[in-house]
């Protein structure tokens, strides 16, 4: 059982989806077919955890041939940074579909299960073609969801979100497939599996282009400053729950990309790069906070934030010493929570309002209390507030900063500033001030707390009791480090 | 030195009858200069010792098709008005001449570039062309036929005129 | 037992919380009441009794509850330390804290959000007592960053008025500048002392190995927290606006407890200061000009609560006077007086704004002497031991520090504090003036003050009038006991008694001819000053530091963010990409023309390329030469 | 010698199904779907025949002592003629429904099909250049023929002219290279070229390479690479649905079929000759293709832009194999057999559509698609996706071989080109997926339809999944291994 | 007589063709234009056959002469048809198909 637990995990939702799809469901049995594929799903990956060993790198391996005659194999496996996204995602599903518990039209749920089996898929995935298979699958669900679900422009947006994604992919493919060709000239076999490539030996200039291919592929999707433009139409346009996967879940992996792939592969080549994408992550931070500002779309505002903060994670990840990346792994996790709380309140606000314009809201706080104190909570722990996972995360990530140089150092603690500006203003806007008494100001419904709650949770005890979860990576992480710093000699 | 001028009057009306082809505005007159070339060719098929394709051109090519050209030309009995007008005619021709330049040096470059003289041979009478038709070129002999029949069940289907009057879109 | 101190307030907080929103519509006046003045109650006791503790001979406690963080060297444990230092301002704090709950009790009685006030407010004990019992200073930043936030909600608490939202933002924003400072003090801090530790204990043991530009770096960056926290020039503007939350918040937070965070921050990293004299004169100077700044922006005000604010502010620059020029025993001490006499006034003043239903414009009061005569004794009391004037407890205080100043021979600095010292008596007696002598301008009924409200002010009054003694130093015949008994890296004074005497007599002095100043103008006719000159104009108009700050902050960053909003990522970015695309589009399009249906045109196309072709083979193939 | 006219039976059977059907059209009682099973009968006797044949023959000649070396028999060529049969079985099979609800269709129809898939067969067959243009004569004059067939509509005449005389003008570029190379050979048997080709020095065949030269010129035509092209999209949308599903799917296959049997076994040695060439068409085809696709508002002009783009992403694979690839003809191989799934089912849908209604497909009458025929939406995303290339269906592994195959042959700015055409087609594919799924419709739900053209259309869709993620893992079902292997043995069975 | 004039007149009367085929609008000159390059190639074909001493040249174009023979047939047929049908057979005026006019 233990053997084919990622598959199962992995393929779950996909044939639940199949299954129902074929037979027509019913929307009512369609939810309940959702909700349990979400939630055998977070358990199987319970079960995972707890047999978890984290002194050991990648385990549960499954390596099955696929394509033979290509070196194409079904391989996937689990290590510390899989296992964080993988946790993220399965427990982001069942509140997502408690959310969703009105939604009647059955596309939705099509697409998440579709979602949830790309995204899980991509995490797993340690063969590089079947990772391209993965991150290109979860992009259908997410291009069909804004187009056929969203609002605004959304037609325009899911098709520029889908063409600037695949654009990235594209020139991942491109390197992909140039990896295997290397390994086939050198072996005279093909192969993808990421152990397999990580043996070779590439010349320099070489390297500099393959690794282009990916680091464009995760720009993008992250997105780093200049190949952000999708970002904010789509998560303007973009239906809450998609907006949830793309915040908590898709940007992050493209920092898994980086991870996996760049710090797999191209050790050396990355911190050619590095000068170069440190520059990109410390523009995005305040580029996409200075935006925010004067953002008007909640939605957006938060897209925006969001690109922030993952600059600020990328850029954990360049720094290279266990404080960055510590800080970076262990924002993705508190982030991906937080946004989703965030999106999901700014959903809810939709619900209610009929709108996530700022100047249209405010004076909430009199006539929802409860609404408020979430909103201003998920808020604020956005913000990095104390207490909460963010704030230790960004800490790790200064302290990072600092001890790479004193500039980065100073301009990465502008994190504390500027998310403040905008979310406070924000905050002032949407929630205080004077309630308009045209509008019924509903507070929260036991359903909707319930579903909040747990990410309340979530975010204080990552806040409160960080060494507990920062379990589960360390001593891998550490590991990574060293060989990283083995690599390019840079270990003192 | 007969055949050389025999080849110059020849190759004179061939080239004469085919620019008087392409060049002429009477539909007719294009067909005279198509069918003065085409029994030219057969002369030159005479004066290069193959006599029997000699025959067959003349009967295939000048009894048969521009026979049948005429035929048609006459048949869908085309009016003056109907037929194009092609007032930049001249400049076209000019401009696809130039075009066509590289495409004829190279031809005939090519052609010149490896063999200089013929050799003996005896002439192609219709004995060795049947030979050679069933023994070695049977098979596109044989389909050859089929060619035609293709052909024919091709041309009945355009040219037959249709008796539903559908005029829905493809 | 130092762990109860801090979790008690939060989980009260919490449980307030809890229940406040379960139903927000019921009062639960007497839970909320029980639960919010209880739990401080409790931790002033509990305070008490470490206090005690280190009285009878303990260095300093220790108690670790778990660990944080734990990365490479960075390992933050929960854990908190008790030495004299921080028992003297836990003391402080739950003691005037738990006075001011009660007062409260009585301000917030007929509030509709009784139960979210009590949380904020606990809320806000328990991240002060973290930010003091810290242990090491991150958990001292994360009380640091949580006191900010409830200082937020609790100036924000009415925020219905959208004004009182701004005045909320500001002061966090303005904090979080400060913490900004704060923490590339503290991660430069740590990347410089990495592998040795990182409570304060190993870090005083280790400061020594840290170079000494790094050390003044990392001084001002600390600093640059503390005028956060504590409303220096130039991040001090956020506290006249703070007074928009209800005047017991004014009272705790933003004059007796919170703002004496960045005074307490400095005396925590004496340690740290006594390596870098120069920072500190930087400290002192900016202290001694926000104290003059302050004082003279109070002298023009007519809002009460904002004379106060100023007047707190102004005060404040005393303490960094203080423990600028390392005097850090003076300094606290000051905060230990001021914290007294301030909460006192502010009471005082929300017990007669609360009286004069909510007016807070000074010149509209007047000769409330008679009906509140418990409100004007106290204040009395606190107006003179703000002035310096012995035996109240700001005198003590005040010349401790104004006798360093002149010690240390930095004699601007002393001067203007000596300037200040006169213009406190003046600002302070004109508003008491004001507010209790001069002819009654109103006739209205005033309001009732309940004695949760009062009672309160005589134990302050108590407090102003006395606390002083406990620092008395040598030359009035006291021991200094309380430099002593907190045992700070204090520089040692070399000065003679007749000096101090000498100074004391001038302090005193100035103090009276500001009284008298000030009697002569407000005591009878009080009259809300003109701006007829230049300077009054601009004194008036708080120097428009506000309207500078939003042209070259607010102004340039709102347009920074339009400009991206509409050129940079519209115009340049996708700019960019739609080029491209236009670009494809465009060639497309051209390409199409192409197509143009008539079938000579195609094979002239054809031609071509056969033309290309053949015209390369030509050469290729060396057939022309 | 029983044998070995078995072994042309399967040509033969269908030969002699044109004749038949040839001689029922004119019977007018029959009605047409019967005549289609008849078709359909006689092509599948020939499917199973060949498939039969599969895996026994390398290079053999068919009659040798009659036919001389005319008549190739080996793996490569069956497995085309299986494709050619399979193309035009589908072809007539998924176009029911449109035969029927169409008045111009007549028994000759069928013939001609027969005719056509017996020329290509023999294209495939050919080891002689005159019967290859003969043959070639044969497959386009029939195809001729059927893109003029609704002669009402005005169109279709214009489509047919088109072709015809550009189709004719190209033809004689082939017979004029057929001439040259029997100047220089003094044969036009492909096994004497391939001799005189490996024993003569490049310098020495100047006339040899001009004429395979202008071969390649007719090669190019059909396959519509730029800039011969401009016929593909006029035509395509000019003929009936059946016509261009038949010439997008199985005449372009059939040309591939003598281009890579001229390209890599008679001119094996000296191909490399034409890489420059090759490359730049390559990319004016790569890119012209994607210019005009992407302006289309037909979907069928679209899907006729982009089979431009598809001619381009083989091209790349041919030059490969000049270069020295060893993946480069099998990935040609199966990129055709990807390229036939995705591209019959495409014009299958468009062509079930059009049998329901007279309207032209635009983009914008796929509009809400998805909620009036959810299974025909899904379907069509999978053709839209496999010809796009997404992962997961057998169009990516198509272009996964071609571009690996680049890469082996060192092309990695065509390969990077490539993938940028790539990257474009999604625009335009998707756009259709987007109209379907993105608009909703206030028409009423539609019942999916189950007969011989949807079920087909249903396996082409499987088909293309299967392709695509089919694993080795499931034994006896041959998955995407398979099918390249199918090709490598095809290829292997050339020298 | 030597080989290499009748090579020049093959690619003379194939070019000849060639423009023919491209400059006229008239459908008739077009298929003779047609018709006229396959000729050539004939001629050439001839020639070699000649000049090798193989009489398979001259089989060959045989051959083309029943190819020509065939396609006479249908572009014949094409020709009546689109006459009957639109009457023109100005190939110019058969620009329906042109892009831009995608509802023809």
């Amino acid at each position: 059982m233990m053997s084919q637990i990622l598959t199962n995990i992995i393929f779950l939702p996909l044939l639940m989806a199949v299954v129902l799809g074929i037979f027509r469901a019913p929307i009512r049995v369609l939810k309940i077919g959702a909700m349990f594929s979400s939630i055998a799903t977070l358990v199987l990956v319970g079960i995972l955890t707890y047999n978890f060993d984290t002194t050991i790198g990648i385990q549960f391996v499954q390596d099955l041939p696929w394509i033979k005659n290509a070196g194409i194999s079904y391989y996937i496996g689990v290590d510390y940074l899989s296992l964080i996204i993988l946790l993220l995602i399965t427990s982001l599903m069942p509140p997502l579909y408690i959310y969703m518990f009105h939604e009647n039209r059955k596309g939705y749920w099509y697409n998440m299960m579709l979602l949830q089996t790309g995204v899980t898929g991509a995490v797993l995935s340690l063969d590089l073609i079947l990772f391209y298979l993965f991150w290109e699958t979860m992009l259908l669900p997410i291009f069909v969801m804004i187009g056929k679900y969203g609002n605004g422009m959304h037609q325009y947006n899911s098709m520029k979100i889908v063409l600037m994604t695949i654009l990235g992919s594209m020139s991942m493919l491109f390197s992909i497939l140039y990896l295997g060709y290397i390994y086939f000239e050198t072996t005279g076999m093909w192969s993808f599996a990421l152990t397999d490539l990580d043996t070779l030996v590439f010349n320099a200039q070489t390297s500099i282009w393959l690794t282009a291919g990916f680091l464009l592929a995760f720009a993008i999707k992250i997105p780093l400053v200049g190949f952000h433009t999708w970002m904010a139409p789509a998560y303007g346009s973009a239906p809450t729950p998609a907006v949830v996967i793309m915040s908590a879940i898709m940007a992050k992996l493209g920092i898994y990309g980086i991870w996996r792939f760049g710090y797999g592969l191209f050790e050396t080549t990355l911190s050619y790069y590095a000068p170069t994408i440190i520059v990109l992550t410390l523009i995005g931070l305040l580029y996409y906070a200075v935006r925010a500002i004067t953002e008007d779309n909640l939605r957006k505002m938060f897209a925006y934030s969001s690109g922030s903060h993952l600059s600020l994670i990328a850029l954990g990840v360049f720094l290279t010493n266990e404080y960055a990346w510590s800080g970076s792994l262990y924002f993705i996790a508190t982030h991906a929570i937080a946004s989703t709380g965030i999106f999901l309140m700014i959903g809810l606000t939709y619900k209610r309002f009929k709108t996530v314009n700022i100047s249209s809201l405010g004076g909430i706080a009199s006539k929802a209390p409860k609404f408020t104190f979430f909103f201003a909570f998920f808020a604020l722990s956005i913000a990095g507030l104390p207490g909460t996972g963010g704030f230790v995360a960004e800490l790790l990530i200064i302290i990072g900063a600092f001890k790479a140089n004193l500039w980065i150092g100073v301009l990465t603690a502008t994190t504390m500033l500027s998310a403040m500006i905008y979310i406070f203003w924000m905050i002032q806007r949407t929630l205080f001030g004077q309630a308009n008494n045209d509008i019924e100001y509903s507070d929260l419904s036991v359903r909707e707390i319930v579903m909040l709650l747990p990410l309340l949770i979530l975010l204080l005890a990552t806040g409160i009791f960080p060494s507990f979860f920062m379990k589960i990576y360390e001593t891998q992480l550490y590991f990574t480090l060293q060989e990283f710093m083995l690599a390019i000699g840079g270990l003192k | 030195m007969l055949e050389i001028s025999i080849f110059s009057i020849l190759a004179m009306f061939m080239l004469g009858g085919s620019i008087a082809m392409i060049s002429n505005k009477q539909t007719l007159f294009s067909a005279f200069g198509f069918l003065v070339a085409m029994i030219g060719l057969a002369g030159m098929f005479a004066l290069l010792d193959s006599r029997f394709l000699a025959l067959a051109q003349i009967m295939v090519s000048v009894g048969a098709v521009v026979v049948l050209s005429m035929l048609t030309i006459l048949t869908i009995n085309a009016k003056e008005e109907n037929m194009p007008h092609e007032p930049n005619k001249f400049k076209w021709i000019i401009v696809s001449s130039i075009l066509v330049t590289p495409f004829t040096l190279l031809l005939y470059k090519t052609l010149s570039s490896v063999h200089q003289n013929f050799s003996e041979m005896e002439t192609v009478s219709s004995k060795v062309v049947g030979k050679l038709l069933f023994s070695e070129w049977v098979l596109p002999f044989e389909i050859v036929s089929i060619l035609l029949l293709t052909a024919m069940v091709g041309a009945i289907v355009i040219a037959r005129k249709s008796d539903k009057t559908s005029k829905e879109q493809s | 037992m130092l762990s109860i101190i801090v979790i008690l307030p939060f989980l009260s907080a919490f449980l307030m919380a809890l229940v406040y929103l379960g139903d927000t519509s019921k009062q639960r006046y007497s839970f909320y009441t029980i639960v919010g003045v209880g739990s401080p109650v409790i931790m002033t006791l509990l305070s008490f009794m470490v206090g005690f503790e280190l009285l009878s001979g303990a260095d300093t406690i220790h108690e670790t509850l778990f660990t944080w963080v734990s990365v490479g060297d960075f390992n933050i444990s929960v854990a908190f330390m008790a030495d004299r230092l921080s028992v003297v301002m836990i003391s402080l704090i739950t003691f005037i804290g738990t006075l001011i709950h009660i007062y409260a009790a009585g301000y917030m009685r007929d509030d509709k959000a009784y139960g979210k006030f009590f949380s904020y407010f606990n809320l806000f004990m328990g991240s002060m007592l973290l930010l003091v019992l810290a242990d090491n200073p991150i958990m001292m930043f994360v009380g640091w960053e949580l006191v900010g936030l409830s200082s937020y909600l609790l100036i924000g608490f009415y925020h219905t008025d959208s004004k009182n939202i701004t005045a909320a933002n500001k002061a966090f924003i303005l904090n979080r500048v400060g913490d900004f400072g704060f923490i590339m003090a503290l991660s430069l801090l740590f990347v410089s002392l990495e592998g040795t530790g990182f409570t304060f204990d190993s870090i005083k043991a280790n400061i020594h190995i840290i170079e000494p530009e790094m050390l003044s770096l990392i001084g001002v960056l600390l600093f640059v927290g503390a005028m956060g926290k504590s409303a220096q020039i130039p991040l001090y503007v956020w506290l006249p606006d703070a007074m928009a939350g209800p005047t017991p918040v004014s009272a705790l937070i933003h004059a007796a407890t919170m703002v004496t965070a960045g005074v307490y921050m400095v005396a925590r990293y004496s340690f740290l200061y006594v390596e870098i004299p120069d920072i500190g004169l930087f400290i002192a100077s900016i202290g001694a000009a926000s104290a003059l700044f302050a004082a003279i922006i109070a002298s023009y005000q007519s809002d009460i609560k904002k004379i106060l604010a100023y007047s707190t502010m102004s005060q404040l620059g005393y303490m960094f006077i203080a423990v600028g020029l390392g005097a850090y025993s003076s300094g606290i001490f000051h905060v230990f007086t001021h914290a007294f006499f301030k909460a006192l006034l502010f009471m005082g003043a929300g017990a007669v704004i609360i009286a004069l239903h909510h007016e807070q414009n000074i010149f509209k009061m007047g000769g409330l002497k008679k009906d509140l005569k418990l409100v004007y004794i106290t204040m009395f009391i606190a107006t003179l031991a703000i002035s310096g004037i012995p035996p109240f407890a700001g005198f003590f205080s005040k010349d401790a520090i104004l006798v360093s100043a002149f010690a240390s021979e930095h004699y601007i600095i002393w001067g203007v504090g000596s300037l200040t010292a006169m213009l406190t008596a003046f600002y302070m007696f004109r508003m008491l003036f004001s507010v209790f002598h001069s002819e009654s301008k109103e006739s209205k009924k005033l309001n009732a003050l309940p004695s949760s409200m009062t009672t309160p002010l005589v134990f302050l009054a108590f407090g102003s009038a006395t606390a002083g003694l406990l620092g008395v130093n040598e030359a009035y015949g006291g021991s200094s006991w309380f430099t002593t008994f907190l045992a700070l890296p204090d520089v040692t004074i070399h000065i003679s008694h007749s000096v101090e005497y000498m100074l004391g007599t001038l302090n005193v002095v100035l103090g009276l001819m500001g009284m008298g100043l000030a009697y002569k103008m407000f005591a009878h006719n009080a009259q809300e000053a003109k701006a007829d000159t230049i300077f009054r104009r601009v004194a008036i108009n708080k120097f428009y530091i506000d309207e500078i700050y939003e042209f070259i902050i607010v102004k340039p960053l709102l347009t920074l963010s339009r400009l991206i909003a509409n050129i940079i990522d519209p115009k340049i970015f996708d700019g960019f990409i739609n080029l491209n695309v236009w670009g494809y589009t465009k060639s497309a399009q051209l390409f199409s023309k192409l197509q143009n249906g008539k079938v000579r045109f195609y094979a002239m196309y054809i031609l071509v390329g056969i033309s290309g072709i053949s015209f390369y083979m030509l050469f290729k193939l060396g057939l022309v030469s | 010698m029983i044998e070995q006219l078995l072994l042309a039976m399967p040509m033969a059977i269908v030969v002699i199904g044109a004749f038949v059907l040839m001689l029922l059209s004119h019977s007018r009682r029959i009605k047409l779907d019967r005549l289609n099973i008849v078709a359909v009968f006689f092509l599948i006797i020939s499917f199973i025949m060949q498939y039969y044949t599969l895996g026994n023959h390398t290079g053999t000649f068919l009659l040798e002592n009659v036919f001389n070396e005319s008549f190739i028999l080996d793996d490569f060529a069956t497995i085309f003629d299986l494709m050619f049969t399979a193309g035009a079985i589908l072809t007539l099979l998924i176009n029911n429904d449109y035969f029927k609800s169409r008045q111009y269709f007549s028994g000759e129809y069928f013939a001609l099909i027969l005719f056509s898939v017996f020329g290509m067969m023999m294209l495939s067959h050919a080891n002689e250049l005159v019967t290859v243009f003969i043959a070639l004569e044969i497959a386009s004059i029939s195809v001729y023929a059927l893109v003029g067939y609704h002669k009402n509509n005005k169109i279709s005449s214009e489509a047919m002219m088109k072709y015809m005389v550009l189709g004719s003008m190209t033809g004689v570029f082939f017979m004029l290279g057929t001439a040259l190379i029997y100047g220089a050979v003094g044969s036009t048997s492909l096994t004497q070229i391939a001799t005189y080709v490996s024993s003569n020095s490049i310098e020495d065949m100047t006339m040899l390479i001009v004429g395979s030269t202008f071969i390649m010129i007719t090669i190019m035509f059909k396959i519509g690479a730029v800039p011969f092209h401009s016929w593909v999209v006029d035509v395509y949308h000019g003929a009936p649905y059946p016509i261009t599903m038949f010439m997008a799917s199985t005449f372009k296959i059939a040309i591939f079929a003598i281009a890579l049997r001229l390209f890599i076994v008679n001119f094996g040695s000296i191909n490399s000759f034409w890489t420059e060439i090759l490359q730049v068409i390559t990319i004016l085809t790569l890119l012209g293709g994607s210019w005009l696709a992407i302006r289309q508002t037909l979907v069928k002009r679209m899907l006729a832009g982009s089979s431009i783009v598809h001619s381009g992403y083989l091209l790349i694979a041919i030059s490969s194999i000049g270069l020295g690839s060893e993946l480069a003809a099998p990935a040609i191989m199966f990129y055709l057999i990807a390229y036939f799934l995705s591209s019959v089912g495409a014009f299958g849908i468009l062509s079930f559509i059009a049998s329901q209604s007279t309207k032209q497909m635009h983009y914008e009458d796929f509009k809400g698609f998805a909620s009036r025929r959810p299974y025909m939406a899904i379907m069509m995303s999978i053709f839209m996706l496999s010809l796009a290339g997404f992962p997961s269906t057998i169009g990516f592994l198509g272009k996964f071989y071609i571009f690996t195959s680049a890469i082996e042959s060192g092309q990695i700015l065509l390969a990077g080109l490539g993938i940028l055409t790539a990257f474009i087609s999604v625009y335009y594919y998707f756009k259709l997926i987007a109209m379907m799924y993105f608009y909703e419709s206030d028409k009423p739900q539609k019942k999916f339809p189950f007969d011989i053209s949807t079920i087909l259309i249903v396996v082409m869709a499987l088909l293309i999944i299967w392709g695509g993620i089919g694993t080795s893992l499931i034994p006896f079902i041959p998955g995407a291994d398979g099918f390249i292997e199918i090709a490598k043995q095809a290829i292997s069975s050339l020298k | 007589m030597t080989p290499d004039m009748f090579f020049l007149l093959t690619s003379l009367l194939f070019s000849i063709g060639l423009v023919g085929l491209i400059s006229r609008r008239n459908l008739f000159v077009v298929y003779m234009s047609i018709e006229l390059m396959l000729s050539s190639v004939n001629l050439l074909l001839a020639t070699f056959s000649k000049v090798l001493g193989d009489a398979s040249g001259s089989v060959i174009a045989l051959l083309i002469i029943a190819v020509i023979a065939a396609e006479a047939a249908i572009f014949l047929a094409m020709i009546v048809h689109i006459y009957r049908e639109n009457r023109t057979i100005d190939s110019d005026d058969f620009d329906k198909l042109k892009e831009g006019n995608s509802n023809a």
